[in-house]
């Protein structure tokens, strides 16, 4: 057993560290957001440089084939700086087509180079959190498919330059079979991506399917058979805002207690009132629990026992969701109304922790996936 | 023990009923309902309108201009005008600054300004707060000294106030500011009135978390303030924002907005699904909005026990303290249930429809867009006016004396 | 508008509260629990005295028909005395009486002259809190019923000279149809009881009922149709158990604080401590909240309007239920290690608030009753 | 980063494993998986069973008779004990006394009572807390005045102690005492050891609230203690006490325990119906065993960063109040949840049953029979040990450093 990091990955999170400090600082994010992509091409490049790109992308074509703990030393870094680049929307969909890597080898290729964002386009305006809530359709024609529909709040959607997309080829909008999932160029014809600020300072996009032609050789995996696909890149997904959160929480937690010893009010700081320390330690514990919680969903989401990958990534989702809920509204409420400026960094980690759960399931909805597993009855 | 509203009361609180049902303008009204954000205009409009039904200070006696309502009469207004949709009446003029001119202003700042506070010809809002005072007060520094000039004795004021609550749009601001640096730090503090139009004065926007502009810093540089614009004796001022701050009370509960919320919390959780099913039949969400809702429902017997024992004329205790605590939880609760009910769409972020500058939020749900705003910005309710932590260490002075 | 008591109100409380100064102190108490009855004799006929049997019998049988308020104030003031009495169970049961108030007036007023006492045997084995799992059957037989089956956990079963039973007159075990209430002597021949002590300083029963033989006349309301009769009691024994629970909060409340003041730890009073304030004040905030709830419930007890009272009665259960957990484990904690010796009343408290859910009900029934009334959409 | 067992360790669990199974006594098995009372004679009987295999001191060095084991090597003896069912190895003698006495104790104390903890021949309880000192432990005034008679040189000790866990059984008790008064509160503190068949000790029971006769009063009346039983230098005792609080470490997380009543509450959720389902199947019910799985998932997790990261050499850090912190509130919540569970069969209270004096619980239930007690219990959990606050404060001062 060991719960430190390899040594490369101290490396590469301390490269990265440093690279955040000089290229992405408050300043800097701030003018990425406020820019009309709201994205930084040279913020890419700088990743890419760093290897951050071709990381996740398997050693056949041309990436690192990083391990789930590698992962998470990035996305705690990702955390602390709090990138708003595409990078997780990519690596996402780098999960989906390694789950066909042959066929999609070239795209693969490009990613690790640099050259590619994708884009996760899965949401739709009634699915909330269930991913098999399909209700756009893909018409076999010929040799390909007649894809036609609407996917809503997808991260970065028009920051992306490949879409992958699910559709359902078979079925009632809420059968677990029946869905495809293709792959294909962002500006496709037919597509039209409606892009917009989110609150936590990303980009989101809706996105319209009008009979948009797509070749079988953009579907990844068999026709129909997507879900357990979707499910498993999910979790793949779930582990990394995890790892991010527990970054992000980090640093809240650092700047807060920085806070508590600085500011002073009755003549001395406000870290001496001990109704304040004592919720400082449970914001301490708050953190390392849910660290403990997302180095386990990272250890484990390439685990081939998809109920033990399932039980533990959702039951990561609800310990970090409750302390990125909770550490976010207390440092908040601890800073009293400078927490409250958009000039302050803690306002922006608030943000991002407050959106933690809202693309990949808030606490309740896995809370229901982890009691709805078959052994919930027996497992401890 | 009766808990019911008496014949009389059930008049009041009819009457009261319809003329908002009569004169709320259904713009503003829409705009409240759906948790867009109000313009100067919008504010002043109500004001006016119920200045004109002589309703505008529920609270002052009927001789200055007021409504002189009891406290349960008030507490029917205030629930029936917020549960309708209707904009809060301002404080700092009413609430605020009236009461203290009232209780220890001259004869001549009574005769001016509390009519124009009544009519909103006066805009005011309030320079309590310093970048170095929060939680304590007392310890501001904003420096005024008395001076001689041909043309009569004035104080130059000198420092920095924030938060200040829509200053952006005030004539008038009521300041405390240090007189007197050789006693406790409560001592040697004055309360002025001074015109937002006098030179040296600069008003700079806070933006907050939600991207909102709601508070700003005030900053003087020699700001010359007329020595009649002193209110009461000087270096007395802390006993008048005392004063005003036990005042502060009007409707800290909130029960009324609370009671709003709940019922568009659960229209949104009746509108948004999951699994093809009203989020609201889902057992967790229901469960979440059971527990808050028996928390308001208490809430609500809190606040008319506290009203209900209220005479009018003593200071009010610190079970006050007891309704901004519970009050401002359920508040929270509320707006962080409604992000929670909206799944995703609580991700967007529609500047310009919250400004009213678009019809349609760019994702079609508009009830869905306000809603992660109104979260963030809500958090201010648990640390303005007094953070619920200063409002523990009231209680725990005044009531557990530990 | 008025929350104050009544002069009456007031004046029957400070009695109540001088007799149990007097008659019913912590020594008395434990004399009574640890005698082979578990209750007193003379500590009925004291109450008596005062008025407390007659108090919520109809005046028709000698009684004062109090109203819910006056029983608020009453039970408030048992608590705060933690009286082991069968004193609920057998206002509960004038309930179930009032409810066929003619039929059974000589009964009504037996209580009335403190010369009965009852308890309710709705529950069973595999009912929870639902009171109409009932499994237990009555049969028709000539002139009456003939009763076979297994009530389980009665408070105080074995105290009482009466019983109300329901039996399933008709129906599958968890129809809400076909549930008949009856009243009969507690040694009518073929009932067994087993009597046992609880945690909170109670006794309750399992009773036996081996073909026994009840006349028509026992049947309190229609045959079949009981189920209504049995929620407005239900509801009513909840609001007294909710007035109660303040009175032992009020208590809990009092004895923590005064602990606070004198107990001394690093050369100082615990009290002096600000994470102590914070939490006393919390403690002194949910006690509140717990009364205005359990205020509410008990003056919406009689309304005539079934769904409102539901609504208010699940919903003081829920937050009366919440305080008294949250209000007897915090003041544990706060007591340290006195708090939990067998000698401090407040162990005594917290037993009690322990249990406040156990009978009619825990947070989460009621919680899904309240969020299960047809209004729910709706309510605030 | 690596969360899985190695070959090494995997092997070292398979064989921890089969000896428990093979050697626990089944009666003592089903008492702790049933949560009814362990007698003296239950400790001890298991006691000598890993005495014999050598085994009952896991942390000691091979050479004075432990198992030498590494902390990863223990974090899986306590886990699989504890899953099993296995009484706790008591503290007092080889995971208090015991250490203290190999770094401070003279060769004579050390070649005495040493194997005699090994075997269980003494059996040791604490004297530390007085009922004037519970968190303020230096504050203890039982005092020791050195005398000269003619068979020698005695501490006579006088004072009281309290909380003394199972002092019923012991056969010896080490205790600090106060030798000196004229400094500082921790200096002029002792460490003596004390036969408890010494005339002057009287032993008291203290009943808890959920009618357990685990903890007692010892009440010193003139004993005499020889001076040969003084551990270390006179005055130096607040040192050893620290040394002795700091190693109080051993599986403080308890999460094999708590991971064992997990599964036990969810048989009972699985065996007790409403409406005629599972309680389990009841999503609010579902829900609170969710978040607490989750939650001892990640302190499972927490407790093998801390015992990985442990080279038992250095002084543990102050993570081991994080989990003591987290460890019982996790144990609190087990036990609450499980007398939600069983819903109106957590009344009945059968002290009978809990002692072992009935094979059956009156109610039939004998599942449900002793889970109230058990929760009322447990509530010491959070006070004793150093209470929670006591640990947040340590933490305050250790981590945080505000």
């Amino acid at each position: 057993m060991d719960f430190n990091l390899t040594q490369e990955q101290t490396q590469l999170s301390d490269t990265l560290r440093r690279w955040i400090e000089k290229e992405y600082d408050f300043e800097a994010r701030r003018a990425i957001i406020k820019s009309a992509e709201g994205v930084s091409a040279d913020a890419w490049s700088g990743l890419a440089e760093l290897g951050l790109m071709a990381l996740p992308v398997p050693e056949a074509q041309d990436g690192f084939g990083a391990s789930g703990s590698d992962m998470f030393a990035v996305m705690q870094e990702l955390g602390k700086g709090l990138l708003v680049e595409p990078y997780l929307a990519t690596v996402s969909g780098v999960q989906y087509l390694k789950q066909d890597a042959e066929k999609h080898a070239e795209l693969l290729q490009q990613v690790a180079g640099g050259e590619a964002r994708i884009a996760c386009a899965l949401g739709e305006a009634q699915s909330r959190y269930n991913r098999y809530d399909v209700a756009m359709t893909a018409k076999a024609d010929g040799d390909g498919y007649i894809l036609n529909g609407r996917k809503t709040v997808v991260v970065h959607g028009a920051q992306a330059d490949h879409l992958i997309v699910s559709a359902r080829t078979d079925g009632d909008p809420r059968d677990h079979s029946g869905i495809s999932l293709f792959v294909m160029a962002a500006d496709a014809k037919g597509i039209t991506r409606s892009d917009y600020r989110t609150i936590d300072g990303m980009r989101a996009a809706d996105i319209n399917f009008a009979d948009v032609r797509v070749q079988v050789a953009s579907l990844i995996g068999a026709a129909g058979e997507a879900w357990p696909i979707i499910d498993v890149v999910s979790d793949y997904s779930c582990a990394l805002i995890c790892a991010e959160a527990v970054g992000i929480m980090q640093a809240t937690y650092e700047t807060t207690l920085e806070y508590l010893k600085t500011r002073r009010q009755f003549d001395q700081p406000i870290g001496a009132f001990q109704a304040l320390q004592h919720r400082m330690v449970e914001m301490f514990i708050e953190v390392e629990q849910a660290r403990s919680m997302a180095m386990l969903a990272a250890a484990r989401i390439g685990s081939d026992d998809a109920e033990e990958r399932r039980r533990t990534v959702s039951g990561a989702m609800i310990r970090v969701g409750q302390a990125a809920n909770r550490v976010g509204e207390e440092a908040i409420q601890l800073h009293g109304g400078i927490g409250m400026t958009n000039e302050m960094q803690v306002a922006h980690y608030f943000k991002r922790l407050t959106m933690f759960g809202a693309v990949y399931g808030d606490v309740d909805h896995h809370i229901n996936r982890f009691t709805h597993q078959p052994a919930f009855p027996q497992s401890a | 023990m009766n808990l019911d509203y008496n014949a009389e009361e059930l008049d009041f609180r009819a009457e009261v009923r319809t003329f908002i049902e009569e004169n709320l303008p259904s713009d503003i009204q829409a705009k409240v309902l759906a948790h867009k954000r109000l313009n100067r205009d919008d504010y002043k409009r109500w004001h006016q309108i119920l200045h004109a039904k002589g309703w505008v200070a529920p609270a002052w006696p009927v001789e200055t201009g007021g409504a002189g309502w009891n406290p349960v009469q008030r507490h029917i207004w205030e629930e029936e005008a917020t549960r309708a949709g209707a904009p809060n009446v301002l404080s700092f003029g009413v609430n605020m600054i009236g009461p203290v001119l009232m209780a220890f202003g001259s004869d001549e700042q009574k005769s001016h300004y509390l009519p124009r506070i009544l009519s909103c010809e006066d805009w005011w809002c309030q320079g309590y707060s310093e970048p170095g005072s929060g939680s304590d007060l007392a310890s501001l520094k904003t420096a005024a000294k008395r001076v001689q000039e041909d043309d009569g004795e004035y104080y130059v004021v000198n420092g920095q106030k924030t938060w200040t609550t829509l200053g952006q749009h005030a004539d008038m601001i009521f300041c405390l500011v240090r007189t007197d640096n050789s006693g406790r730090k409560q001592q040697g503090i004055s309360f002025l009135l001074i015109d937002m139009n006098t030179p040296g004065i600069t008003v700079r926007p806070i933006i907050t978390l939600d991207e909102d502009h709601e508070v700003n810093e005030i900053f003087f540089d020699n700001v010359k303030v007329p020595v009649k614009n002193l209110v009461g004796q000087e270096n007395m001022g802390w006993t008048y924002a005392k004063y005003l701050l036990s005042h502060e009370r009007n409707n800290v509960a909130e029960v009324g907005r609370s009671k709003r919320e709940l019922r568009y919390l659960k229209q949104l959780a009746m509108a948004y699904t999951s699994d093809g099913k009203p989020l609201l039949e889902d057992p967790l969400f229901a469960r979440k909005v059971a527990i808050l809702e028996a928390e308001l429902m208490a809430l609500e017997i809190t606040n008319l026990r506290v009203v209900s024992a209220d005479d009018g004329k003593s200071e009010p205790g610190p079970e006050v303290s007891m309704l901004k605590i519970v009050g401002t939880e359920v508040q929270q609760r509320l707006t962080e249930l409604m992000v929670q009910a909206v799944g995703p769409y609580g991700l967007p972020f529609d500047a310009e429809f919250l400004e009213g500058e678009t019809e349609h939020a760019v994702t079609g749900k508009d009830d869905a867009a306000p809603l992660t705003a109104a979260y963030l910005n809500f958090r201010k309710a648990s640390i303005y006016g007094g953070s619920n932590e200063i409002q523990k260490n009231i209680m725990n002075k005044m009531i557990l004396g530990l």
